[in-house]
């Protein structure tokens, strides 16, 4: 009952709601304020991209779009993607009032390059010099497919902070000064409270959301919970059957928007065993997966939107990269076609059992963790599916340690997993079938290529569609890339990652949505400062 | 005593002691001082074929402790146990069980001595069984309920023991116990926990047994009395050490020891008159027997004896002969004709 | 050396052997089924292990079958209703059972045995072996259980029921071997077993044929004991997803069900049957529980009579300390009870 | 005396047995933290991240097992017990501090209230057999075997929503910081009742069952029909009398339970999404995070074994026999 | 002629209810005197506890009283009926007039608490004016009347001999000076020594404080040697009554007999002993008739079927006499209520 209690102003709760709950499913959190560190609190809840901004923001909606400049004003990407040259904004400040100069960015690219264990997505980082505000950086290799990562995933410390910390990564930036609209309130391990600047120094319109409120539940169940009792506003977790669980609860205000990106889900399966090696069987298994089936009851009708391309693109998100032979081709379940293709390759159904040309009974084995229960759902569905051309599937569920190794050294079947994502389809394909990160069985591939397919024509494709220095030539080797993962079938392709999020319009409108796409909705990712800005009390 | 005596001797004990360690205390951590109970300090006696010594004392005087030493249930601190003359320690096993074919012993209370779970069958069957009896077993069964007077055996046989009366149980105890064809008997207090009307029938048992088998049997009580009635011969224990003995007519109806008198005098007696003022009163002292872990030096009834010398509290009392009768004895300074003359 | 042992030391059949008849021996040994609890506790038990044995045959649906019937309510066709996969949760319940009993037997027989082994041997031969064999009891019983189970069970791939059982199994005898060293250790002093030392017999025999049987109430309270609590495990580790159990049992419903949020979208049929299943079946087989505590303790079976009829239909209510007096109306020489009535001088002398 | 010197040898080793054990099952457990992270986050974090994180953790270099069992136990005799994996960086003693409060007051308080009222219950039920308290019985049976967290989620189900006094997760308001003020401490006691409540129900029975039995069979002592001899008022007969000698073996159950508060709260922690250490443990297991596991690990052990030695503390307090001089 | 304290008037105790109910004490009849010792004997089971705890209502379930009176007589008041008191009519009474001293000490004493607060808290309870001073002093003096120093005050039972709780039971039975002590088998479980000393000392205190005693046991020579007059129970019944003298040397009942001739003598002549055959009767099945007669030696005719009356054979003068056997028939049935 003292006057200087921190909780004070939480008492008049008579104003009008001026601050805004986002929830994540992330567990109990320790105070980590460093944004570099991928186990802090604020990578966990996404509060960091609240409090440090990136250079430029990328709408994974629509990646093909032109990035939205940020605290980078400008930035000039060599051709051949070795080097860029970052002209840093006038007027930023960051919260302590000092401002922000190109010798910030330059520092914090440094930072990155000079830690191993900072450089998470593993940029071959080269020269970083500064001429006024122009940063320039200059890589080993052609960063065409991680541009976004560098841009828009880094976020920009100031220098005068940084460079006094012992060991930025260890360092738990216990005071965080950001460039960001919100500086820290207060941390308790269940959750963060931002509140908005008042220096008058940030570079925009402040948000009208005066602070925010980050909890972090348990888990999917308790997350969902909250979603639906309102004790959360906003948040990206799984949500069974959303529609009865969420969106009933309230359907003027209970939303749902989960835009897929590039990053997909699909069914890996082990090129080396027999008869999966089979060109001709993986395409007849790809030909009768229900993804409908799979979209609704695995995936609570929007949390992993269903693939319809035959490419494994996603709508929306992959529209862009089609190539021009598969567009409009979509996926159909076809059992007979299956079935008349098997027949051709010499596969012969009996009664309920399809036998290879070996005459040995085509049996498959499906794993994934347990807990995991929409691969599980999914796998359910596989599996009945594949028994319409005599496939007998079992599911298996090992522990989640045992089926990363299993998947990685190549010891499965068929598995559901997920690919890389990015900001071209690269990611997605590259993880799939790119021979560079092939390893022998039994060793552990942990990039990806984990169903050990074989492909010269994918790898050089990949290769070029990374280091090459004209859109022509991308395409050319995106084309390609398509054609051998339509006819090869390396993986049969589920559903899209999504950039989704649950929210509610009770109290804040202005949210992203099929009609103004204008970013993804996830609130742990740099765009969920975009929506912030973007948000209006719902009742003015 | 003749030789012809000795012929039958079946168990004797000499200077039999046993000592039971206690845990040390924290302040004895650091003495070397080991501390024990002295239970047994020192017994000698001998079991005849067909004679019963009683041997009794108060609570806690080590009556079952001896019991248990003759039987080899514990290891002895010292002294010898010879059987027929020949010394005999067993550890267990073949030999033990060779030990005991010759030895039983019959305990306290029949309720517990007795496994509830099992049938007289089955105690009787183990008991022969255990001591080489192969063949048919169910003459012998038949036999040994005949001999206890359990008949007709047909009916107890696959009785439980709580179907049986308390004197019926005890009955079966000494079954078992002659099932494995002993000479001597130690019977540690067989009818102490049967109701007043059936010890007698148990006692008469016992002595029915000895006559008709020749056995040897100690008899252990607290009930003098009893004693008077059905042995031989009466040997009295205080605090683990042997004060009195000789034939039981003569101890009940001559006591020599303090101690024994002051036992008699305490038992009920049915003559003597009510409100009488209790002879004894005023020179009982304390009432409570001594510690074992640390006896009394000298003669460890000396605390409590109204005719304590200074003597006595200094050297142990031998056994000195009283002279009344033959094998008399107690172990009691006032006897000790050359101090006194 | 144990930590204060259990109440039953107190409660030891037959410890005053004049007051009471000893355990209650073979042809007795059923007569618990006359008490109540125990008679309803195995009734219920025993339809579950005919629904363990019987359920995958009479479930109607494969439990694993997806049908279009999509988290339907219970209806005829379904009688608890569906899941999100359209499965049918009554059948999910029956073939469930298995597991579930499966578990917690072996379990329960697993942890009894080393209780027994354990607790009996350190027991009966006291001393270092005692010594060593209680550290060891102890030591498991403060090491928590559930986290324990947790962490093993997270190191085994794909456990199988048995494995489960095992892993339960090795982690909870402690607490009963500890009852039973104590119990051991009483049941040594008895005359019985010096009796039949006495007599000759070996040391396993005396074990085996002595000790063990005077011990069946306690081992076997302790069994039922442990297979409640093998089964809320089995199923708590299943609920929070640590077993990858392939096959069906009602941890596993309910951790589907509560991944789907199944009380979210109100379909309560999905999460509600599993729990009654398990509580139900703890109650029965505490009921069973209670029935051997009464059995071995005649002390609680007559408390369970506290109300006892008359001839004339009405009933009498036992206080300890307050004998209850009868009214007999028929009786001559009764007064008006509960006052203290004076009574004329005349009567005396 | 030998009897305390006895106690804590006991103690000594049991401590050490149960760290060793520590030591090594953390280490049985296959996978490594930093497969584990990647898994986490499904897709979300990048499979190039892992060099990174190795290097990050520290995974990179590691010793013979004998000596890290010797680190560690240098470790532990400096009070430090590593940095966690899961919240790297930070320390694994900040974590179970900021967890062990909560977890320590909620199921800890309720243990206690759950003790006393069904050891109450227990001696009302078995002190009035016959009269209305045998009907407690049924019903506590049925609770005491319903799975802990069926119960709570259906608890949240019933009795908390949108407009419901009771929340149905955390531990206090977002937006609120923990502090000894009139805003904090209502929230946290509201967001405590029903974890609180349901705690109670499925853990009371026990104590209400083994107290009447305890009572049962004290009630037929001899001494306390001496007590009712004496005239007694049938309160002192029942409380001073029966429940101060029924309690006796409860105490030492109580003592178990207490020890595993820590342990056993995991539950209670996963359904109401509560602060606390049982479901730090959990994701410290899902993460691999081993320093994490085993500090938890040393303070679920040592709690147990203070929960002891206060047992038999408060057993020697309790039970004048177990005073024996010497 | 004494005066009664305590009649005993039909009692019955039933073990349960129905059917399977026990008999354990039967009709039974008797009165206790003022300053009197009055022995119950009976070989185990045969009802002498049931009816002791019987008459203060102290029987633990599922012991029942299905009928008779158990009429008190205070010094100066009005005689009442103990079985219709209310439960607090009941707790008074129960130590200020009647005091019991239980078969087992260790078991009658409260682990948990020291003697001394269960000396006092009697005190508490029935004289709650009284200080705790006075109370402490109070209970020091009956510690030291019964022979325990006082500074034992403090000690807990289990740090006392058996024969000190044993006293301190006896101490306690006394401190509220009551009328009536019942005593049963206070001394089994102590040898022959402490028996004597213990007993030895409630005579003396009787003699100085003038309470009547109800001393129970199946030791029939300690009773002959310290009760003024023996009721010697059988079945449930008490099938004889009579002056302790009287009865040991011209026991009239056969059962009487029988017990006086299975306790072998210390002293005098050594005397053939023939006991009692037969084993004591199931009393869920006793024999129809006189109870006893199927161990009778002398059982004829009328014992198989007719329940012999208690009562004062009439070819027998000898004051307050009374037998229930067929060989000594009682002509008219004493007064029935
Ligand atoms: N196993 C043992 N360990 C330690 N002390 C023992 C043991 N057995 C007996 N004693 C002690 O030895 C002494 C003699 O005991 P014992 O049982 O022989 O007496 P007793 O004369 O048979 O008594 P009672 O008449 O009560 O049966 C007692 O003080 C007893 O406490
Ligand atoms: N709770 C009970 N239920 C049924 N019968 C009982 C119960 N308690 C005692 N009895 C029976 O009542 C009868 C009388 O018992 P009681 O205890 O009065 O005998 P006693 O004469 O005091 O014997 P003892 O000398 O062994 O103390 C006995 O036959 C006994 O079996
Ligand atoms: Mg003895
Ligand atoms: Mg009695």
């Amino acid at each position: 009952a003292c006057g200087e209690s921190p909780n004070a102003n939480n008492a008049n709760a008579s104003k009008s709601v001026d601050f805004l709950k986002i929830g994540m499913p992330n567990g109990t959190q320790t105070e980590n304020h460093n944004p570099f560190a991928g186990t802090s609190s604020a990578n966990a809840l996404g509060y960091k991209w609240m409090l440090y901004e990136p250079l430029t923001q990328w709408n994974p909606v629509k990646p093909a779009d032109p990035v939205t400049p940020w605290l980078a004003s400008a930035v000039k990407w060599a051709d051949d993607y070795k080097s860029v040259e970052v002209t840093v904004r006038d007027g930023a400040k960051w919260s302590d009032g000092q401002p922000l100069t190109a010798e910030d960015v330059a520092y914090t690219f440094t930072l990155i390059k000079g830690n191993d264990a900072l450089n998470q997505h593993a940029i071959p980082f080269g020269d970083i010099t500064v001429a006024g505000n122009v940063v320039k950086l200059t890589f080993k290799t052609p960063q065409f497919v991680n541009q976004n990562k560098i841009m828009a995933s880094t976020p920009i410390v100031p220098k005068h902070v940084w460079e006094k910390i012992a060991d930025p990564t260890t360092d738990v930036n216990k005071n965080p000064v950001g460039s960001g609209p919100y500086t820290l309130k207060s941390f308790t391990q269940a959750g963060v409270v931002l509140s908005v600047r008042t220096d008058g120094g940030y570079w925009q319109e402040l948000p009208k959301v005066k602070e925010l409120r980050y909890t972090s539940f348990s888990g999917n169940d308790t997350q969902a919970t909250a979603l639906a009792n309102g004790e959360s506003e906003w948040s990206f977790v799984f949500i069974p059957n959303a529609k009865a669980t969420f969106v009933d609860k309230d359907p003027a205000n209970h939303k749902l928007w989960a835009p897929g990106v590039l990053g997909i889900h699909g069914l890996y399966i082990n090129t080396t065993v027999k008869p999966f090696d089979d060109v001709k069987l993986r395409q007849a298994m790809n030909m009768v997966i229900n993804r409908t089936d799979i979209f609704h009851q695995a995936e609570a009708s929007y949390f992993h939107p269903e693939i319809k391309s035959v490419t494994g693109l996603p709508d929306g998100a992959g529209d862009a990269f089609i190539a021009p032979e598969y567009q409009g081709k979509t996926f159909k379940v076809d059992v007979e076609g299956a079935k008349a293709l098997l027949a051709s390759a010499g596969y012969k159904l009996n009664g309920t059992t399809l036998n290879d040309p070996a005459g040995k009974p085509v049996k498959i084995k499906l794993s994934d963790p347990a807990p995991w229960s929409d691969y599980q759902t999914t796998l359910e569905i596989i599996k009945s599916n594949f028994a319409e051309i005599g496939i007998e599937a079992t599911v298996e569920k090992p522990n989640q340690d045992v089926w990363d190794a299993n998947v990685q050294k190549g010891d499965f079947e068929a598995s559901m997993r997920w690919t890389n994502g990015g900001a071209t389809p690269y990611d997605i394909y590259q993880t799939v079938m790119d021979g560079a990160l092939l390893k022998p069985l039994g060793t552990a591939a942990q990039q990806g290529n984990f169903g050990r397919f074989k492909s010269p024509e994918a790898t050089t494709a990949l290769k070029a569609y990374a280091n090459s220095t004209s859109d022509a030539e991308r395409t050319a080797a995106m084309n390609t890339i398509q054609k051998v993962f339509v006819e090869q079938v390396p993986m049969l392709p589920v559903g899209a990652d999504n950039v989704g999020g649950a929210y509610s319009t009770k109290n804040w409108t202005g949210w992203p949505s099929d009609a103004d796409p204008y970013s993804g909705m996830q609130p742990t990712q740099p765009y969920a400062l975009q929506i912030v800005l973007k948000l209006k009390p719902a009742n003015s | 005593m003749t030789s012809t005596q000795d012929v039958d001797v079946v168990l004797e004990a000499v200077g039999l002691t046993k000592h039971f360690p206690v845990r040390r205390a924290l302040r004895q951590l650091f003495s070397k001082q080991r501390s024990a109970v002295h239970a047994v300090d020192d017994v000698h006696l001998t079991l005849r074929r067909g004679h019963v010594v009683a041997l009794v004392g108060e609570s806690g005087s080590g009556k079952s402790t001896v019991a248990r030493l003759l039987a080899q249930l514990y290891p002895r601190t010292g002294g010898d146990i010879r059987l027929h003359g020949a010394s005999t320690t067993v550890h267990g096993g073949r030999q033990f069980r060779r030990y005991a074919s010759r030895v039983q012993m019959i305990f306290q209370d029949p309720f517990a001595s007795l496994n509830p779970v099992h049938t007289i069958r089955y105690h009787l069957t183990r008991a022969l069984r255990v001591h080489g009896n192969n063949g048919d077993l169910e003459p012998a069964l038949h036999d040994l309920l005949n001999r206890v007077s359990l008949t007709p055996p047909e009916r107890y046989l696959d009785k439980f023991p709580h179907e049986l009366s308390g004197g019926q149980r005890q009955r079966v105890a000494i079954a078992r116990a002659l099932g494995a064809r002993p000479e001597a008997l130690l019977a540690d207090e067989p009818v102490s926990m049967l109701d007043v009307s059936i010890r007698l029938g148990v006692l008469n048992l016992l002595r029915d047994l000895k006559e008709r088998l020749n056995l040897a049997i100690l008899y252990i009580t607290h009930d003098i009395a009893s004693a008077r009635y059905f042995a031989d011969q009466t040997l009295v224990m205080y605090a683990g050490r042997m004060v009195e003995g000789g034939d039981s007519e003569t101890v009940t109806q001559t006591p020599a020891h303090p101690y024994t008198r002051l036992l008699i005098d305490s038992a009920p007696d049915p003559d003597r008159l009510t409100g009488d003022v209790d002879p004894l009163d005023e020179d009982r002292g304390n009432g409570e027997p001594p510690s074992l872990i640390n006896p009394p030096s000298g003669c460890r009834f000396h605390p409590r004896c109204p005719t304590a010398m200074p003597r006595c509290s200094t050297d142990l009392p031998v056994r000195l002969e009283i002279g009344d009768a033959p094998g008399h004895w107690a172990a009691c300074w006032l006897y000790d004709r050359e101090a006194v003359s | 050396m144990a930590i204060p042992t259990s109440s039953l030391d107190q409660v030891i059949p037959g410890q005053g052997a004049m007051a009471q008849p000893a355990t209650k021996p073979k042809r007795q040994r059923f007569l618990f089924l006359r008490n109540g609890k125990a008679a309803t506790g195995l009734a219920v038990l025993g339809l579950y292990v005919l629904l363990a044995i019987i359920g995958p045959w009479i479930a109607p649906y494969d439990p694993s079958a997806r049908s279009n019937d999509l988290v339907q309510a219970p209806s005829a066709a379904h009688w608890f209703g569906t899941t999100h996969l359209g499965q049918d949760v009554f059948s999910q319940i029956l073939v469930g059972t298995r597991s579930v009993m499966y578990v917690g037997f072996l379990a329960g027989i697993i942890a009894t045995t080393l209780s027994v082994l354990i607790g009996v041997t350190a027991g009966y031969l006291g001393g270092k072996a005692d010594d060593s064999l209680s550290v060891l009891t102890n030591v498991v019983l403060v090491i928590p259980a559930i986290p324990l189970m947790i962490i093993i069970t997270s190191v085994l791939n794909n456990a199988s029921d048995t494995l489960i059982a095992l892993v339960i199994g090795l982690t909870s005898w402690s607490w009963n071997a500890r009852v039973l060293r104590a119990q051991t250790l009483s049941l040594r002093r008895r005359d019985f077993v010096e009796a039949s030392r006495a007599t000759g017999e070996k040391t396993w025999r005396i074990i085996v044929f002595e000790l063990l049987p005077n011990l069946t109430a306690v081992i076997a309270s302790g069994f039922v004991g442990t297979v409640i609590f093998a089964v809320l495990s089995e199923i708590t580790l299943a609920f929070i997803g640590i077993t990858s159990n392939n096959g069906w049992n009602w941890g596993t419903i309910l951790f589907w069900a509560q991944g789907q949020q199944a009380l979210g979208q109100n379909a309560w049929w999905w999460f509600v049957p599993a729990g009654l299943a398990i509580a139900v079946l703890g109650t029965a087989l505490s009921l069973i529980n209670f029935g051997i505590d009464e059995f071995v303790s005649p002390r609680l079976r007559s408390a369970g009579k506290t109300k006892l009829r008359t001839a004339a239909g009405g009933t009498v209510r036992m206080r300890i300390g307050f004998t209850p007096v009868l009214d007999q109306s028929s009786s001559p020489h009764t007064q008006a009870r509960y006052v203290a009535t004076p009574v004329a001088r005349k009567v005396g002398s | 005396m030998k009897y305390f010197l006895q106690r804590m040898a006991f103690y000594l080793f049991t401590a050490w047995a149960a760290i060793t054990l520590n030591f090594f099952i953390p280490r049985m457990v296959p996978g490594d933290p930093v497969q584990a992270l990647i898994a986490k986050y499904r897709g979300q974090l990048s499979s190039e991240a892992i060099a990174s994180l190795y290097v990050l953790f520290g995974l990179d270099k590691q010793g013979s097992l004998w000596s890290q069992y010797l680190d560690y136990w240098k470790q532990i005799f400096q009070g430090d017990l590593g940095l966690s994996f899961t919240f790297f960086p930070a320390p694994v003693s900040q974590i179970i501090t900021q967890a062990l409060p909560w977890t320590l007051l909620l199921v800890g308080v309720t243990t206690i209230i759950s003790f006393l009222l069904g050891t109450g219950l227990g001696v009302l039920a078995g002190w009035r057999r016959g009269s209305w308290t045998d009907g407690l019985l049924p019903v506590t049976t049925f609770f005491s075997s319903v799975p802990y967290f069926w119960l709570g989620i259906i608890a949240i189900y019933l009795l908390a929503g949108p407009d419901s006094f009771f929340p149905s997760s955390g531990g206090f308001d977002s937006g609120l910081v923990p502090a000894w003020d009139q805003y904090f401490i209502p929230s946290a006691i509201q967001h405590s009742l029903l974890p609180a409540l349901t705690i109670l129900i499925s853990s009371v029975s026990g104590w209400i069952l083994s107290m009447r039995n305890m009572m049962v069979t004290v009630s037929s002592e001899d001494y306390i029909t001496v007590a009712h001899a004496k005239g007694l008022s049938e309160r002192r007969v029942a409380l001073s009398y029966a429940a101060r000698n029924a309690l006796l073996p409860n105490v030492s159950g109580f003592a178990l339970a207490l020890g595993f508060i820590v342990g056993g709260t995991l539950l209670v922690e996963i359904v109401f999404s509560y602060p606390g250490l049982g479901f730090t443990l959990l994701q410290a297991l899902g993460a691999k995070d081993y320093p994490l596991m085993q500090g938890i690990f040393l303070v679920i052990t040592i709690s147990v074994l203070v929960a002891n030695l206060l047992a038999d503390v408060a057993y020697l307090l309790l039970d004048p026999r177990t005073r024996k001089e010497g | 002629m004494k005066q009664p304290v305590l009649e005993i008037r039909n009692l019955n105790v039933d073990y349960g209810l129905g059917g399977k109910a026990v008999h354990a004490v039967r009709d039974v009849n008797l009165t206790l005197h003022r300053g009197e010792v009055l022995g119950l004997a009976g070989e185990s089971g045969s009802g002498k506890s049931t009816l002791a705890y019987g008459m203060t209502r102290l029987l633990a379930p599922p012991g029942v009283i299905t009928g008779g009176d158990v009429i008190y007589h205070p010094g100066q008041a009005e005689p009442y009926d103990v079985l219709g008191l209310s439960d607090r009519g009941l707790r008074e009474f129960r130590w200020n007039e009647v005091a019991i001293v239980f078969q087992g000490a260790m078991n009658s004493l409260n682990p948990v608490h020291r003697i001394s607060t269960q000396l006092t808290d009697v005190l508490r309870a029935h004289q709650p004016s009284m200080s705790e001073h006075s109370r402490t002093a109070r209970a020091r003096e009956m510690l030291k009347l019964v022979g325990i120093a006082p500074d034992r005050m403090d000690a807990y039972p289990h740090q006392l001999s058996g024969g000190m709780r044993q006293r301190v039971m006896i101490g306690m039975a006394l401190i509220l000076q009551p009328q009536v002590v019942i005593m049963d088998e206070p001394t089994t479980a102590l040898d022959v020594v402490m028996q004597r000393q213990i007993l030895g000392q409630l005579i003396e205190l009787r003699e100085r404080l003038g309470f009547s005693v109800i001393f129970i046991t199946h030791d029939l020579s300690l009773l002959v040697e310290f009760s003024d007059r023996i009721a010697i129970m059988y079945g449930g019944r008490i099938v004889e009554e009579a002056p302790a003298a009287t009865i040991y040397r011209d026991a009239l009942h056969p059962y009487s007999k029988g017990l006086l001739s299975s306790f072998p003598a210390l002293r005098g002549p050594r005397r053939e002993l023939s006991g009692i055959p037969g084993s004591p009767p199931d009393l869920a099945g006793m024999p129809p008739g006189c109870s006893f007669h199927p161990r009778c030696p002398r059982a004829f005719e009328p014992c198989s079927t007719a329940i012999p009356v208690l009562g004062r054979p009439e070819h027998l003068t000898g004051a307050g006499r009374s037998v229930a056997c067929w060989l000594h028939p009682v002509p008219i049935p004493l007064e029935k209520n």
